[in-house]
């Protein structure tokens, strides 16, 4: 396992680099230009002069190669750089929209897992019949509806019509609530049908059989021999939707007024804020693959043979 | 029995202890109170600055009680005394000009609109040199980056703190700023003007609309920024709520792209100006929170023009078209020496109604038989300025930001302006602007830029279509509030709630 | 040697074709699904072609008006006939749905399977690359493809496709995972078999369940991300009439005419419950021990 | 004494299609406390399906179609599944044949048994532990090892011994096992007959013992009932069936035993012997 | 008569969270072609993992496997696939080794179909057509050629025993490692399953290690045996001498246990 963690962190190395030229060469592919962005011109009036002051001042005026390798070597000494737009460092930025990420992310997956678990479980309980259908509708709902019209819908029934909870803000524990179940029914969709999938699977199986004949509690031969297998597939799609937990948020951050990555890191791309937008990607990067790493090292809890087979994680 | 339960998280209530407090939504968030570098600081009553717009758009004193020019470079402004900072200290000239000083070292687009070459504070007199001759000055001060503030204060605070809560002569202070989330404004008793009838103010940032409407119909927000239009109606039924619609300084036009040799031709820019119907913009996309265009400025303020909106005429734009030597084939599809005749319209998402506009105008095209495709883009100034291909553009400016024609022209018709994406040069017009910028007598600049108005529509550079209100919702529990035309000063010391 | 008759055991003849065209039609599900599929196909290939009305040019003069003979569904804000839209704007719908996932599979499955069953370097090397593709976001990628390559819907599918194929990489990969050190695998390799006769006959369909589970569900996925983008002016264009553009178009009328959104979120959420139903009947039909 | 179980007239049959066929035909039996009754026959006669029959335990595909199962006088049969859930383990005890299959993979074999044994008394971890530490020793398990052990980690017989274990240590009243030595070698095999005859005589439990051995059926029970093709053509006392089998597949079964020592005369004469033997029978 | 397989000083260490398993330990022994050699030992000597060592499917931590004097160890992919035409296998557990989600008669087909090339002398009749050949292996464990369209899960332990053996000879491999390939087979059956072994040993050559509890059966098909015991060889001569004088305790002592 230290073998393998080990090597994981030369692979880490590996990825952030590759990631940070292929956002560098995205940055620079995508048209637009950051100085004109910089100078918001609608009110105020700007001059050739300027642009091309600032131009320098960015450092734009140098070949790409040049820059790249400039950003790069700062990023050595741990210095992401600023953001053109808002000239405070880009890691400053990024701490200081992460805790709302995270706990809109852990809001999330706590509705996420309160519903599919159930859901799912049932749904695999009892094939083919009631349970299974609303299951089904559920998350039929959750994958066809798009989150800001269910963002709507919940502050209207829950914030306008009812007045349970406010509309909008992160304040107190009330502010959670839409959100969180946003974004979690959205997500609940696929979990508890690759739960009802994996679970008829491993419910099949001979060993199923054997733990009933040994007189064990259906319930404990749902949750601790069923699950086990059936949570393969589900982990790895949840260790998937860390990166898009982390930004692919925008929609519900936008309803809500929360103050997340997500939004930050759509309006930089539109601003062409580039130190941004690789600060971030370069954070995300290290991110999903430590806890892809950590997904990995739950398969080997989950099926003892993926720890003692040749192969390796 | 829950839908009664109050909710301690709505404000707006009249708490106990006869607190007053309000809550207002508006439609982009920030991240930062930078008093040099964001609207919001003076548009949320924090800071002042030394001139002000009024309700007609004029420029009044604030800060400052009366200001004149010395020579053409030379200006001297009287600071109003009694005023003080929220920290208590008092505002005389030398804290004005540490507060230029700042805003100037902060802001590029300040020190490039203010011009200034040294400064001199005796009292409560600040004299402003400027490095070349600067008519328009005092119109430039009323500039939200040009707010004043407690330079004393910062370096106690730090700038990073100082940034998140300024400290101004505003009615209001900040008590505590969420950024992108919202920030709460508590009462200043010192207040030069008189205190403030509210004790505190929630201001919070949405960026959807939808969400926005929904806050003010729950009464959980009482003045809510830009109401979509298609909201505007239901609101109404709601006796407890008001719409306010204001005229905005902003207009949306077709942008042609002269440098086209199709777009070169006057009679094809008029032909497809006739075949857009200005009234149904304004009701039917609008819903009637718009008012039909006659040019680059609204006719209510003084350089607007006189002349009368255009009317749709298909017949006679055909004509135009057949005029400027396009014929229509078997199909009824329009050809120039046998090549087809179809053009490109560039919309974008920033405005909702602009991509409805273009909708409208390839429909209206199509009906007489001229194909126009639409493409939207994600950075349309971006777009502009580094592709040829495309025709037409919808496009949105805000035209009289500080109460004078002169920015606009400058910045959109005259070469390497920085709102002239596709370089005009009309040379009529050139000379029309250059004149205006000589001008500091403000008969003859209104006079001046209602002529280039007149280049402009004779010329059919653009096609101004509308200009769209405000629309702003309001609880009718708020008093003695009303949305400005200017778009900057949110709040002020005399609203009140029942 | 004899035959050996005394060693029968007890005979069943069970003629299996017959028995899998039977058990297909057993599941209601399933042939409801099929139902439902073949009518929105038909919905789309004959739409088109017998629109009733204009769905792309904007009639001021009609605009949201309630159902009526002449316009069965009403209309729409800029006063095109919404059923008409819904129609032109089928095919386009499930043809880029259909076409990103059936794409994200083909990507997405193999590599999983290889990733999973080779391991070594060449594991490393996929899922490193899939955790880079995982920390972009989408929205860069569309923006710089609409950006480089013009904003319209196949760039769109790109982006999508881009990001999409990593989550069968990974999800195909986990389940090989655990199979390959099973003793059938064994068994095939013992047998001769080739690493894609591995792969193909004996992970795949082992795999293939959760695979058409994820696909049924991200067909509606997909509808909705074009619709995102398309709400960030990335992807259709107007006026096509693409359900998700279609969606975002009534976005402002979520209160007072929410018909306007509802309309074509059904028509998505037909699509994703037609393919879920199929998805999930072919599984239960793939499922040979429950049958 | 009353008969622990009792079969009435049993028959299971398999959906095909719109048809169904029968795999046990009406089968009836009974064993009593302390008895051992052994169910020899064919391959796929259905003597395992039988087995699951009791247990209520049929794969999808299969179904009663008539016939009792009387467990302790009571039809089990209509019993709601959670009924038969309490008795399962506790009162019957199953030893699967595919003993392969009977832990779940990824749980070490301990936890499942100790699972097992909580599930059924109320014990502690720790006594449970010890208990099945020793049940381990019993069968001849190196029982700390095994106890730790997932089940891949064991051989063929190390794994159908870990599961009579778990079975035997509920000490049940009424024991089914399927084919329980057929992964043992003789010595082991011995041992673990031996064991079940003890628990036998110390709690009086009932024994429906399956196999193909008619070697150790004569062995082991004191009643042997030869199946074919779905039923039970013959069933009688041992002694009668060793002596005088009437059915012809049971004569042929008795004929079809060689011994080491027969063998190697015949061996040497005669190559093909034992195939020769079955042939002509 | 030529060498066939040889195994050299085999040693084997399985890794478990309560310490080390000694499976195997210094093992060596030979095979020649046509011949048999019989494995017997206790459960959990190490007689399955000896058989996964031949097939390659598990390294052995010392000693090495040689195929007609090539080592299986360095074999390349593409080598040992070729290999594997000659050496088959009937698993111990049928169920685990047959995939659930094929009709038996797939599961059978695949070591043919991978071997396109290979014609059995007792398939030629049938070689053209895959179902008839899979029907005629199926005749020859004697099961109904109905199964074939049965699923792994619709047989009867026995059934499936038989349908690992029909897959093993499938290829007349000239080597089969048959691991307790009767157990679960009842006594007629049994007969049958081991004069078919026998006598395609005699008409093909094929060569077996046969590993099996059932000492008779060991006997009766084996020209030579091994006994193993903790992993460790205790015993090994010829079949005919089992009843000798000379013979190691273990192995009397099982010999007594049958007779
Ligand atoms: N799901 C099923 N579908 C169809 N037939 C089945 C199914 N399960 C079992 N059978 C058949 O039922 C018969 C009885 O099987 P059973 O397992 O009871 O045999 P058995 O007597 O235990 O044989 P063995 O000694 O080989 O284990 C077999 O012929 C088998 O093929
Ligand atoms: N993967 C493994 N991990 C750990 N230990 C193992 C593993 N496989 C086998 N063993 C151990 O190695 C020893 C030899 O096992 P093997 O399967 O070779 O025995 P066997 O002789 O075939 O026994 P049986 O007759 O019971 O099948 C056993 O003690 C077993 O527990
Ligand atoms: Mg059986
Ligand atoms: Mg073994």
């Amino acid at each position: 396992m230290g073998k393998l963690i080990a090597a994981r962190l030369w692979q880490l190395v590996f990825v952030m680099f590759l990631l940070s030229l292929l956002t560098f060469t995205l940055m620079k592919l995508a048209p637009g230009d950051p100085v004109m962005l910089i100078l918001d011109t609608e009110e105020l009036a700007v001059t050739q002069a300027d642009e091309e002051a600032l131009r320098k001042e960015l450092g734009f005026d140098q070949p790409l190669i040049t820059q790249y390798a400039s950003w790069l070597f700062q990023l050595m000494k741990l210095d992401m750089g600023e953001s053109y737009i808002k000239g405070k460092p880009v890691l400053d930025e990024l701490i200081q929209r992460l805790p709302a990420t995270i706990q809109l992310a852990v809001g999330g997956m706590l509705v996420m897992v309160l519903i599919a678990a159930p859901l799912g479980i049932l749904a695999a309980k009892y094939p083919g019949r009631w349970p299974d259908h609303v299951s089904r509708l559920f998350a039929l709902i959750g994958a066809s509806i798009p989150s800001f019209w269910l963002g709507l819908l919940l502050i209207y029934v829950f914030a306008y019509q009812w007045k349970w909870l406010p509309t909008m803000g992160k304040g107190g524990l009330s502010s959670f609530i839409l959100p969180s179940l946003t974004l979690g029914f959205a997500m609940a969709a696929v979990y508890s049908r690759l739960l009802r999938t994996g679970l008829l699977e491993s419910l099949s199986q001979e060993y199923i059989r054997a733990a009933r004949a040994r007189g064990i509690a259906e319930w404990r031969i749902m949750t601790k021999h069923a699950l086990r297998a059936a949570l393969l597939p589900v982990l790895t799609v949840f260790g998937m939707s860390m990166g898009n937990l982390l930004a692919g948020q925008v929609v519900i951050e936008t309803l809500f007024s929360w103050p997340g990555l997500g939004g930050m890191i759509v309006e930089a791309i539109f601003q062409r804020d580039y130190p941004i937008v690789q600060g971030y990607v370069l954070f995300t990067g290290f991110f999903v693959v430590v806890v892809n790493l950590l997904v990995d090292l739950t398969y080997s809890l989950l099926d003892p043979r993926i720890r003692f087979g040749k192969g390796g994680v | 029995g829950q839908q009664e339960a109050p909710n301690p998280s709505i404000a707006g209530e009249v708490e106990k202890g006869g607190q007053k407090k309000a809550k207002m939504i508006i439609h982009f968030k920030t991240g930062s109170l930078d008093p040099h570098n964001s609207f919001y600081p003076l548009k949320f009553g924090v800071t002042e600055t030394l001139v002000r717009m009024d309700e007609n758009l004029e420029v009044k004193p604030w800060l400052a009680s009366k200001w004149e020019a010395i020579d053409e470079r030379t200006w001297t402004f009287t600071i109003r005394d009694g005023v003080t900072f929220q920290d208590g200290t008092k505002l005389d000239a030398a804290a004005a000009k540490a507060s230029f000083e700042r805003g100037v070292a902060a802001s590029p687009a300040l020190a490039r609109a203010l011009k200034i070459a040294s400064m001199k504070a005796s009292g409560q007199e600040l004299t402003i040199v400027t490095t070349e001759p600067h008519p328009s000055l005092p119109s430039e001060l009323v500039n939200p980056f040009a707010s004043v503030v407690q330079v004393e204060a910062e370096k106690q605070m730090g700038t990073e703190a100082f940034n998140l809560a300024p400290v101004g002569t505003g009615p209001f202070k900040v008590k505590q700023f969420q950024p992108n989330v919202k920030a709460d404004l508590v009462r200043y008793d010192g207040y030069w003007d008189g205190k403030a009838k509210l004790d505190e103010i929630e201001i919070a940032f949405n960026e959807d609309g939808n969400v926005r409407a929904m806050a003010l119909q729950s009464k959980e927000a009482d003045i809510v920024y830009q109401i979509p239009a298609e909201m505007v109606s239901v609101i109404q039924q709601d006796p407890e709520l008001r719409v306010e619609s204001v005229p905005s300084l902003r207009v949306h036009f077709l942008l042609y792209n002269q440098q086209k040799p199709l777009l070169q031709d006057n009679r094809v820019r008029r032909a497809i100006d006739l075949l857009l119907d200005r009234n149904s913009i304004v009701n039917d996309i609008l819903l009637g929170n718009a008012t039909a265009a006659n040019g680059p400025f609204h006719h209510r303020l003084p350089f607007g023009s006189e002349d009368e909106v255009r009317k749709p005429n298909s017949a006679e734009a055909i004509k135009l078209l057949e005029e400027a030597g396009y014929q229509r084939n078997a199909e009824g599809k329009w050809m120039k020496d046998g090549e087809p005749l179809s053009m490109q319209i560039i919309t974008y998402k920033g405005r909702p109604e602009l991509p409805l506009i273009a909708q409208l105008l390839q429909s209206e095209a199509a009906k007489i038989g001229l194909v126009m495709e639409i493409k939207t883009v994600e950075n349309v100034d971006q777009y502009l300025r580094d592709h040829q291909d495309w025709d037409v553009a919808t496009y949105s400016n805000s035209t009289s930001p500080r109460g004078d024609g002169g920015f606009y022209l400058n910045s959109a018709f005259m070469p390497g302006g920085s709102l002239n994406p596709i370089n005009l040069a009309n040379e009529n017009l050139i000379q029309v602007v250059t004149q205006l910028n000589a001008t500091a007598d403000i008969q003859q600049r209104v006079k001046l830029t209602q002529q280039a108005v007149d280049v402009i529509n004779r010329e059919v550079l653009h096609s101004f279509l509308v200009y769209p209100n405000m629309i702003v919702g309001v609880n009718n529990r708020i008093l003695n509030w009303k949305p400005g035309a200017e778009d900057y000063y949110y709040i002020n010391n005399k609203m009140d709630v029942k | 040697m004899g035959e050996p008759q005394y060693v029968k055991a007890a005979v069943f003849q069970r003629p299996l074709r017959l028995g899998l065209r039977r058990s297909l039609l057993r599941k209601p599900s399933l042939v409801l699904g099929m139902s439902l599929l073949t009518l929105l196909v038909l919905f789309a290939w004959i739409g088109p072609s017998i629109v009733i009305n204009d769905p792309l040019t904007a009639q001021m003069a009609e605009r949201l008006q309630g159902p009526s003979w002449k316009y069965p569904l009403g209309t729409d804000h800029l006063g095109r006939c919404i059923l008409s839209r819904l129609m032109a704007g089928a095919q386009l719908t499930l043809g880029v749905s259909a076409l990103v996932i059936a794409t994200v599979a083909l990507i997405g499955v193999p590599l999983g399977l290889l990733s999973g069953y080779v391991g070594g370097r060449f594991d490393a090397a996929v899922m490193r690359l899939v955790d880079g593709v995982s920390a972009l976001p989408e929205f860069l990628l569309a923006i710089t493809i609409a950006g480089f390559l013009g904003p319209n819907l196949a760039n769109l599918v790109l982006a999508i496709v881009m990001v999409k194929w990593i989550g069968y990489a990974r999800v195909v990969r986990s389940i090989v995972l655990s199979e390959r050190e099973k003793e059938y695998v064994l068994a095939a390799r013992v047998a001769g078999s080739s690493l894609w006769t591995i792969l193909w006959r004996h992970l795949l369909p082992q795999i293939l369940s959760p695979v058409i589970v994820l696909a049924a569900l991200d067909v509606g996925k997909v509808i909705l991300t074009i619709s995102a983008l398309s709400y960030l002016g990335l992807g259709v264009q107007p006026p096509v009439p693409e359900w998700g553009a279609m969606l975002n178009d009534g976005r402002p009328y979520f209160q007072t005419i929410p018909e306007l959104m509802i309309y074509p979120g059904i028509g998505i959420m037909i699509v994703v419950i037609a393919c879920n139903l199929i998805g999930e009947g072919l599984r239960d039909l793939l499922d040979v021990r429950s049958r | 004494m009353t008969d622990v179980l009792r079969i009435n007239g049993l028959n299971i049959c398999v959906h095909t299609g719109n048809s169904k066929q029968k795999v046990v035909e009406n089968l009836t039996l009974s064993i009593k406390r302390g008895e051992t009754l052994a169910l020899v026959g064919e391959s796929g006669s259905g003597k395992s399906m039988t087995a699951n029959a009791v247990m209520g335990l049929l794969p999808p595909a299969l179904y009663i179609d008539g016939g009792e199962i009387l467990f302790g006088g009571e039809d089990m049969v209509p019993w709601p599944e959670k009924r038969k859930r309490h008795i399962r383990g506790n009162q019957i005890g199953y030893v699967m044949q595919d003993y392969q299959g009977s832990f779940t993979p990824f749980i070490r074999i301990g936890k499942q048994c100790i699972e097992t044994l909580r599930s059924h008394r109320k014990i502690s971890t720790q006594e449970a532990t010890k208990l099945i530490l020793q049940w381990f020793d019993r069968v001849g398990l190196p029982a700390e090892r095994t106890f730790h052990s997932y089940p891949f980690q064991l051989s063929g017989g190390q794994r159908q011994r870990a599961s009579l274990a778990c079975t035997m240590m509920l000490e049940p009243d009424l024991l089914i096992a399927d084919e329980v030595t057929t992964a043992l070698d003789v010595l082991t095999g011995e041992r673990v007959m031996n064991l079940m005859s003890f628990l036998q005589s110390q709690s009086g439990c009932a024994m429906l013992l399956i196999t193909h051995d008619l070697r150790l059926a004569l062995k082991r029970a004191a009643t042997v009932a030869v199946m074919k093709a779905g039923s039970i053509v013959e069933m009688g006392s041992a002694d009668l069936i060793r002596s005088q089998a009437r059915h012809p597949y049971t004569k042929q079964l008795l004929a079809a035993r060689p011994s080491l020592t027969e063998m190697d005369i015949a061996n040497e004469k005669e190559p093909q012997a034992v195939g020769s033997e079955a042939d002509t029978a | 008569m030529k060498t066939l397989l040889e195994g050299k000083h085999l040693s084997k260490t399985y890794k478990e969270a309560a310490g080390t398993v000694k499976a195997l330990e210094d093992v060596s022994f030979f095979i020649q072609a046509g011949e048999c050699l019989g494995v017997v030992g206790e459960s959990g000597s190490g007689k399955s993992t000896l058989a996964r060592i031949v097939l390659a499917l598990e390294t052995p931590d010392r000693g090495d496997v040689r195929l007609n004097d090539v080592s299986l160890l360095q074999m390349k992919r593409s080598a040992l696939r070729e290999m594997r035409q000659h050496i088959q296998v009937v698993f111990q557990d049928p169920t685990s080794s047959l995939n659930q989600r094929l009709p038996i008669w797939r599961s059978i087909m695949e070591p043919l179909d991978n071997y396109p090339h290979v014609t059995p002398a007792f398939l030629e009749e049938v070689r053209h057509s895959r179902r008839d050949t899979a029907a005629k292996l199926l005749e020859m464990v004697g099961l109904d050629t109905a199964h074939m369209d049965r699923y792994p899960h619709e047989l009867s332990g026995g059934q499936k025993q038989r349908v690992a053996i029909a897959r093993g000879i499938s290829l007349a491999p000239r080597l089969l490692i048959c691991d307790e390939p009767t157990a679960s087979l009842d006594m007629s059956v049994q007969a049958q399953i081991l004069q078919l072994l026998k006598s395609l040993q005699k008409k093909l050559g094929m060569a077996y290690l046969y590993i099996s509890h059932d000492i008779a059966s060991v006997r009766w098909m084996s020209e030579r045996m091994l006994v193993l015991k903790g992993g460790r060889i205790v015993d090994q001569f010829a079949s005919n001498q089992i009843l000798s004088k000379d013979r190691h305790d273990y192995t009397r002592q099982l010999v007594e246990a049958v007779t």
